[in-house]
């Protein structure tokens, strides 16, 4: 009976059911062994908003295209505007609130963008489980899997792959101790540790234990971009991680993802920064990792674990907060909610300087000014509007570090602004309304 | 699971040179009752008032009726028990004399590893999945800050 | 020796050994029966120079009008740009880092400010121990003595009052228990409560012990106006403690300060709102106050008592924040440069806009563009301003609500710009340099 149970538990927390190897890509098979850790993987389907997190499940009929029978809300209608931003993009097509690790595989496959425009095998990185069949591709060497991937058109990349992220892209198969697998990650902290003087650094070696339990996020949480020449997929760490650092790494390379199709500037896409902003903030420079509070620990039994139904913390303020926090709940979630209207209040005006100054270049290109004279506009937009999209993309809401995430929305609305300037010093002017 | 710190040594050694050095602790050791450090008695502690907030916050602790102060600030084992607690007897009769430390106080690494071992020690149990063999240990108190005492 | 004395400290920690009553204003009386809190007091003369704080000494060679032998330096000469800002206003001519407490009254007697223009005898209130002169010009009637002080010159006023905050200031004289003094301060109060729907706040009977620890300080350390018609001294805050509260006062009733030389612009200056700015940070939000930090509990002996050494709390760090923050020193002094340094650039970004939009201003009125068109321009520069001198006039380089300095530094830079554009969209063009 039960303290009997529990008692072998805490003797024997790990149960070796059935022998899991480093090729063992289902997690099903890891489940056997740690049944606890897996239920709570499988509840990533779990749909439900928090104020700016979460996700709503939209009902929808499955079609031939996209045989989805739920998908988020589109963050696109909750704001028209990001379609001004993006235009002649992908994301301008379909861009959903992010939701569960459960769903990562169906939404990349089934998004609109993949109508729009044919998306590179890359893009499977991190949306899949990729560690065995990236070893596969490559005959055993990981980083020519990883090349090979980076070749293939998305739909051929797919058929390698079967499962989002699984227990072996974030641990070691006889220790369990965490690791990375993705190359892109690896490669991206030893440019970022070479610039600030170390050589040679090997995540996997070097880092703590603790940094790992914010490194195996790291690995899909981050800006990326895929180089012009090859498609080989960058996270643009170089230079180092601040937003200032990674915009200097794009204006050396002349980086651009696509060619604004309402002002013909050179434009960025800030994509989900929550390893760069996180980094910025009190919570990591006090040692906090992203598991602390996305993993917190469960009491299961007579046993501590992680909680793998990594999710919101605001769904579960008690465990991922108060542990460190000693105030009620309440309080907790009317900090964050204040931080997180704060900055949405800010990147309001900032996207709002974005919009008019699209319509500015626009309407200064149509009257006649050459493009020499408009330049300095467009560049402005470019670096404004990333700016403001590093903190748009950003899936806290400022949370993670609003003091950053603020700096970041102040400057975007000087460029932009200044950007309106320039059309006025090349004499354009506003038409009477 | 719970390895002695190397740091014990040093400690073990630091107690045979104050054993040589004591003519001149004596003093802070019997009228300062550096020798509370010795009992297990947590009123003992509160013998010094700069310990007064601590004891005052462990008696509202969730730990007030299962662990007293040695249970976490001494290591277990009798030689580094004593060792520790004739070096801390020693250092902050000293500190307490003079009137030299940090206000509020600030424990210092060595100890804050002894107190680190002491949860593993009590709580090996309910860790086990969580503190692996051969993996850095996870500091408990960054976490867990405040079940011994809030207040300082 | 040591340990012997303090044993019987702990047993009696109040000796009276005078008597003290309503009309004591010599601290050094009060110091008789309390010499711990009488020294600390006093060393209010220490000059020390932190990042942002503090302050330091500069020797001066006394003369006939100013007959000071040290003052701080010039925060006229630290940054040029200020005296744009404030042009035609007193402050442009004499500015400087605020020091300790014992200097207060000198300090305003011999600012260059006084040469500059007459100051109001309301100018006193915050820069004395006024409680005694107010009761006796009042004939017993506080708010009476109040309003007349506030009817005089400054150099009238001046000879009412002998000393620098004083113990009776903040003290009850027989139970040493908090209390404000200051009429402006029980009337804001009573304004502000009345706008958050409690009605007849009387604070000194309504306030908890720890928001005692910082009403006291926000007695004086906040934003003030002088009202045109009365020359009353008014904390304006019926609306709120915020910016945007305080600029909505100030739009109602139409104050301004002074006419802006450079622009003609009804502009604000802003005053050291530590308090208003306090309240919108995460320290008071979790209950921390005012004399937490820069008052902090020391132990002489066995007692704990207050140190009256009023002063930057980065100059005794283990006391001020070490209580609360177990981290180490040099971390603690890293975080609030950190934020210190991030408000700077900001500051610095907001102060560049401000000087632009005035320069332009000039420049569009000397082109013959007339007033009723520069007037949006000019609104524009009087709110984007004032939002900037909030930041800068208050005296913890955002260390205060980090967040909220961000957001007032944004939106102002948002405003001036847009001034910029506003005359633009008048004719104005800048011409080629
Ligand atoms: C101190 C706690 C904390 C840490 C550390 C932290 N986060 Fe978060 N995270 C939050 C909170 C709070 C939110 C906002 C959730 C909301 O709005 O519902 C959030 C939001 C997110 C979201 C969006 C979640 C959603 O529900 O839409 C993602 C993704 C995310 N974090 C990833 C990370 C990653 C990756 C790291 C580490 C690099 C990290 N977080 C570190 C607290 C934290
Ligand atoms: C292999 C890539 C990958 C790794 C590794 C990864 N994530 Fe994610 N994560 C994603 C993707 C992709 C999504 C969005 C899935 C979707 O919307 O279909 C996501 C979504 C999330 C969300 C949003 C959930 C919601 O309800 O909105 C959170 C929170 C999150 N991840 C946190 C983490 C944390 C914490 C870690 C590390 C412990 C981590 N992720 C590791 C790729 C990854
Ligand atoms: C460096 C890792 C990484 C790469 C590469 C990547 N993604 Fe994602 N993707 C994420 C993460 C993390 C999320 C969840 C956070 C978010 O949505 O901002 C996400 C979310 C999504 C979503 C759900 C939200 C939305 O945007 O509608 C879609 C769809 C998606 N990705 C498609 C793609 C496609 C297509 C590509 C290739 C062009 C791609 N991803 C490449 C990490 C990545
Ligand atoms: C990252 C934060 C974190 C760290 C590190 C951590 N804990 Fe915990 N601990 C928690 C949380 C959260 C809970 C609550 C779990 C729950 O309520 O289900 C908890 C629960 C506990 C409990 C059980 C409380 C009960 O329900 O009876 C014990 C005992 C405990 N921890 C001891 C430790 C020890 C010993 C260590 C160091 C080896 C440690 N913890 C490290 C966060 C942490
Ligand atoms: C996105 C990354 C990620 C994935 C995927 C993942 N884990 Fe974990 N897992 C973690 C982190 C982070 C920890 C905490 C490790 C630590 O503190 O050293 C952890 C810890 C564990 C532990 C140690 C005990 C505990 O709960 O802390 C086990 C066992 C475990 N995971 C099993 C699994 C299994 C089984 C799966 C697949 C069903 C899985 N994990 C998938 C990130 C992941
Ligand atoms: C492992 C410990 C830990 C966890 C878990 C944690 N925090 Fe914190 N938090 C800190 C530390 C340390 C600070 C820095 C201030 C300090 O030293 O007290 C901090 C600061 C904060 C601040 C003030 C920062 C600001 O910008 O105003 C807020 C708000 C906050 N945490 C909210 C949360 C929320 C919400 C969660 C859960 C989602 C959370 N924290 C989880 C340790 C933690
Ligand atoms: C002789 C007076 C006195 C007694 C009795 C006393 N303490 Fe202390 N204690 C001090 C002083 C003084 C300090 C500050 C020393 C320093 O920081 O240099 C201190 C510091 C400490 C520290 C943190 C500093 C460090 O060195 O890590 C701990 C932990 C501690 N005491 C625990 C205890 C315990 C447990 C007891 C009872 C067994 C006790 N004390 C009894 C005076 C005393
Ligand atoms: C349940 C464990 C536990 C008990 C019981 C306990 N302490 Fe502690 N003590 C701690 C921890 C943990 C720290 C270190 C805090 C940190 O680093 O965050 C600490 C630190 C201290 C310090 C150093 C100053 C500080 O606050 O960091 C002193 C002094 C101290 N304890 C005295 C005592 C006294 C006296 C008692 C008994 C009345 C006592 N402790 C009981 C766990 C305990
Ligand atoms: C002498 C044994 C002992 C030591 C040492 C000890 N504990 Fe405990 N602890 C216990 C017992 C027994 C309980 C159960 C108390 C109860 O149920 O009220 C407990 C309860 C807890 C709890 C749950 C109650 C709460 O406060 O949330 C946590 C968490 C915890 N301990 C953490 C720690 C940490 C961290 C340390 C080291 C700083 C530590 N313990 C040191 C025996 C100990
Ligand atoms: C949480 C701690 C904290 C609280 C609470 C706090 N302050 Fe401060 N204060 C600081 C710090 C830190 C600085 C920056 C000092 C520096 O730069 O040297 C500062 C700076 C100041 C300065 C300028 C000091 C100088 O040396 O030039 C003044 C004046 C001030 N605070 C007044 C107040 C008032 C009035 C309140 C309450 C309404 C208050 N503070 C609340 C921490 C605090
Ligand atoms: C009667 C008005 C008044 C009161 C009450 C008052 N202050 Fe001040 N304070 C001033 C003035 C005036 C100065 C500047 C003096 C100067 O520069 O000559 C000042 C300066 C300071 C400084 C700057 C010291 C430096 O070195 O730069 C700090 C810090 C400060 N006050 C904090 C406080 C705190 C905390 C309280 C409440 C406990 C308080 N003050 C109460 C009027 C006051
Ligand atoms: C509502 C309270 C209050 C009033 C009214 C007030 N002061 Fe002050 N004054 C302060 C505080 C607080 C400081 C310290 C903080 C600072 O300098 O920003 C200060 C600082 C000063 C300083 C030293 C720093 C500097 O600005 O060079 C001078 C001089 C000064 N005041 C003069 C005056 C004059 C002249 C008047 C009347 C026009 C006046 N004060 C009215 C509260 C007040
Ligand atoms: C600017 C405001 C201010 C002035 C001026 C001031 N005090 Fe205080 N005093 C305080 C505050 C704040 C406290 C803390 C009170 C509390 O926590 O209830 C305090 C506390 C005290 C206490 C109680 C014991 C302690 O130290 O906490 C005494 C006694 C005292 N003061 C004496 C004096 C004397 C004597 C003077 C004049 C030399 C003086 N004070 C001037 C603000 C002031
Ligand atoms: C009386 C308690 C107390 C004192 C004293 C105190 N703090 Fe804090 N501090 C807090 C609390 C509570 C938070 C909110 C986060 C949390 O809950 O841990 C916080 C948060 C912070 C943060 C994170 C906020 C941010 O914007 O990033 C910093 C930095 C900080 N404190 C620095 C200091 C410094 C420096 C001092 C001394 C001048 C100080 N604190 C004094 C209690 C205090
Ligand atoms: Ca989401
Ligand atoms: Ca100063």
């Amino acid at each position: 009976f039960n303290i009997f149970e529990r008692q072998q538990e805490a003797r024997e927390p790990v149960s070796q059911v059935v022998k899991v190897d480093d090729d063992t890509v289902d997690p099903a098979i890891w489940g056997k062994n740690f049944p606890l850790q897996y239920d709570d993987y499988l509840k990533t389907t779990d749909q439900q908003r928090t104020i700016y997190g979460g996700s709503e499940a939209i009902r929808r009929i499955p079609d031939a295209r996209d045989p989805r029978a739920t998908v988020s809300q589109s963050r696109l209608e909750e704001d028209a505007r990001l379609k001004t931003l993006w235009a002649g993009y992908a994301f301008s097509s379909d861009f959903r609130e992010e939701r569960g690790h459960a769903y990562m595989l169906e939404d990349q496959e089934f998004t609109g963008r993949q109508a729009f425009s044919k998306q590179p095998g890359a893009c499977i990185n991190c949306h899949a489980s990729v560690y065995v069949p990236f070893k596969q591709l490559g005959n055993g060497d990981l980083f020519a899997g990883f090349e090979k991937i980076n070749q293939m058109p998305y739909m051929e990349a797919r058929k390698h792959v079967q499962h989002p992220v699984s227990c072996i892209d974030c641990h070691d198969s006889q220790t369990m101790q965490l690791r990375v697998t993705r190359p892109a990650f690896m490669e991206a902290m030893k440019a970022l540790k070479a610039s600030e003087g170390v050589k040679d650094y090997d995540v996997n070696k070097l880092a703590s234990r603790q940094e790992m339990r914010s490194f195996v996020c790291g690995q899909c949480h981050v800006e990326y971009y895929f180089r012009k020449d090859d498609k080989r997929l960058i996270y643009p760490w170089g230079k180092g991680l601040k937003i200032e650092n990674i915009y200097a790494t794009y204006a050396e390379n002349g980086h651009y993802d696509w060619k604004h199709s309402l002002t013909g500037a050179k434009t960025l896409k800030a994509q989900h920064p929550e390893f760069e902003t996180f980094n910025q903030g009190i919570h990591a420079k006090s040692g906090v990792a992203c598991a602390d509070c996305h993993m917190p620990y469960k009491r299961v039994g007579a046993q501590k674990i992680s909680d793998h139904h990594v999710r919101s913390p605001m769904l579960n303020v008690n465990r991922s907060c108060q542990t460190c926090h000693n105030i009620p709940e309440e309080q907790l979630k009317n900090r964050v909610s204040e931080i997180q209207h704060r900055t949405y209040f800010m990147r309001d005006r900032a996207m709002e300087a974005a919009v008019e100054l699209i319509a500015d270049i626009q309407a200064a290109s149509a009257s006649g000014i050459p493009q020499a004279q408009l330049a300095p506009a467009q560049e402005l937009q470019r670096k404004g509007q990333f700016y403001v999209d590093f903190v748009e993309a950003e899936n806290s809401m400022g949370f993670h570090a609003p003091e950053e995430a603020l700096r970041i929305l102040g400057e975007s609305i000087d460029y932009l602004r200044q950007g309106q300037l320039k059309l006025r010093e090349a004499g354009y002017r506003k038409a009477e309304p | 699971m719970r390895r002695i710190p190397s740091s014990f040594m040093a400690l073990v050694v630091f107690s045979v040179v104050v054993g040589v050095a004591i003519g001149l602790g004596a003093y802070t050791f019997i009228y300062a009752k550096g020798y509370s450090y010795l009992t297990n008695d947590p009123q003992a502690c509160a013998n010094c008032h700069v310990m007064e907030g601590h004891f005052t916050s462990w008696v509202k602790s969730s730990h007030r009726n299962v662990a007293s102060c040695n249970d976490c600030h001494t290591p277990h084992g009798l030689v580094p028990k004593y060792a520790s607690k004739a070096y801390n007897g020693f250092f902050h009769g000293l500190a307490f004399t003079t009137g030299n430390h940090p206000n509020p106080i600030r424990i210092k690494p060595i100890n804050h590893e002894i107190v680190e071992h002491s949860c593993v020690g009590c709580h090996q149990a309910i860790v086990a999945s969580i503190t692996p063999p051969h993996q850095d240990p996870l500091s408990c108190t960054r976490c867990h800050s405040d079940v011994g005492h809030a207040l300082r």
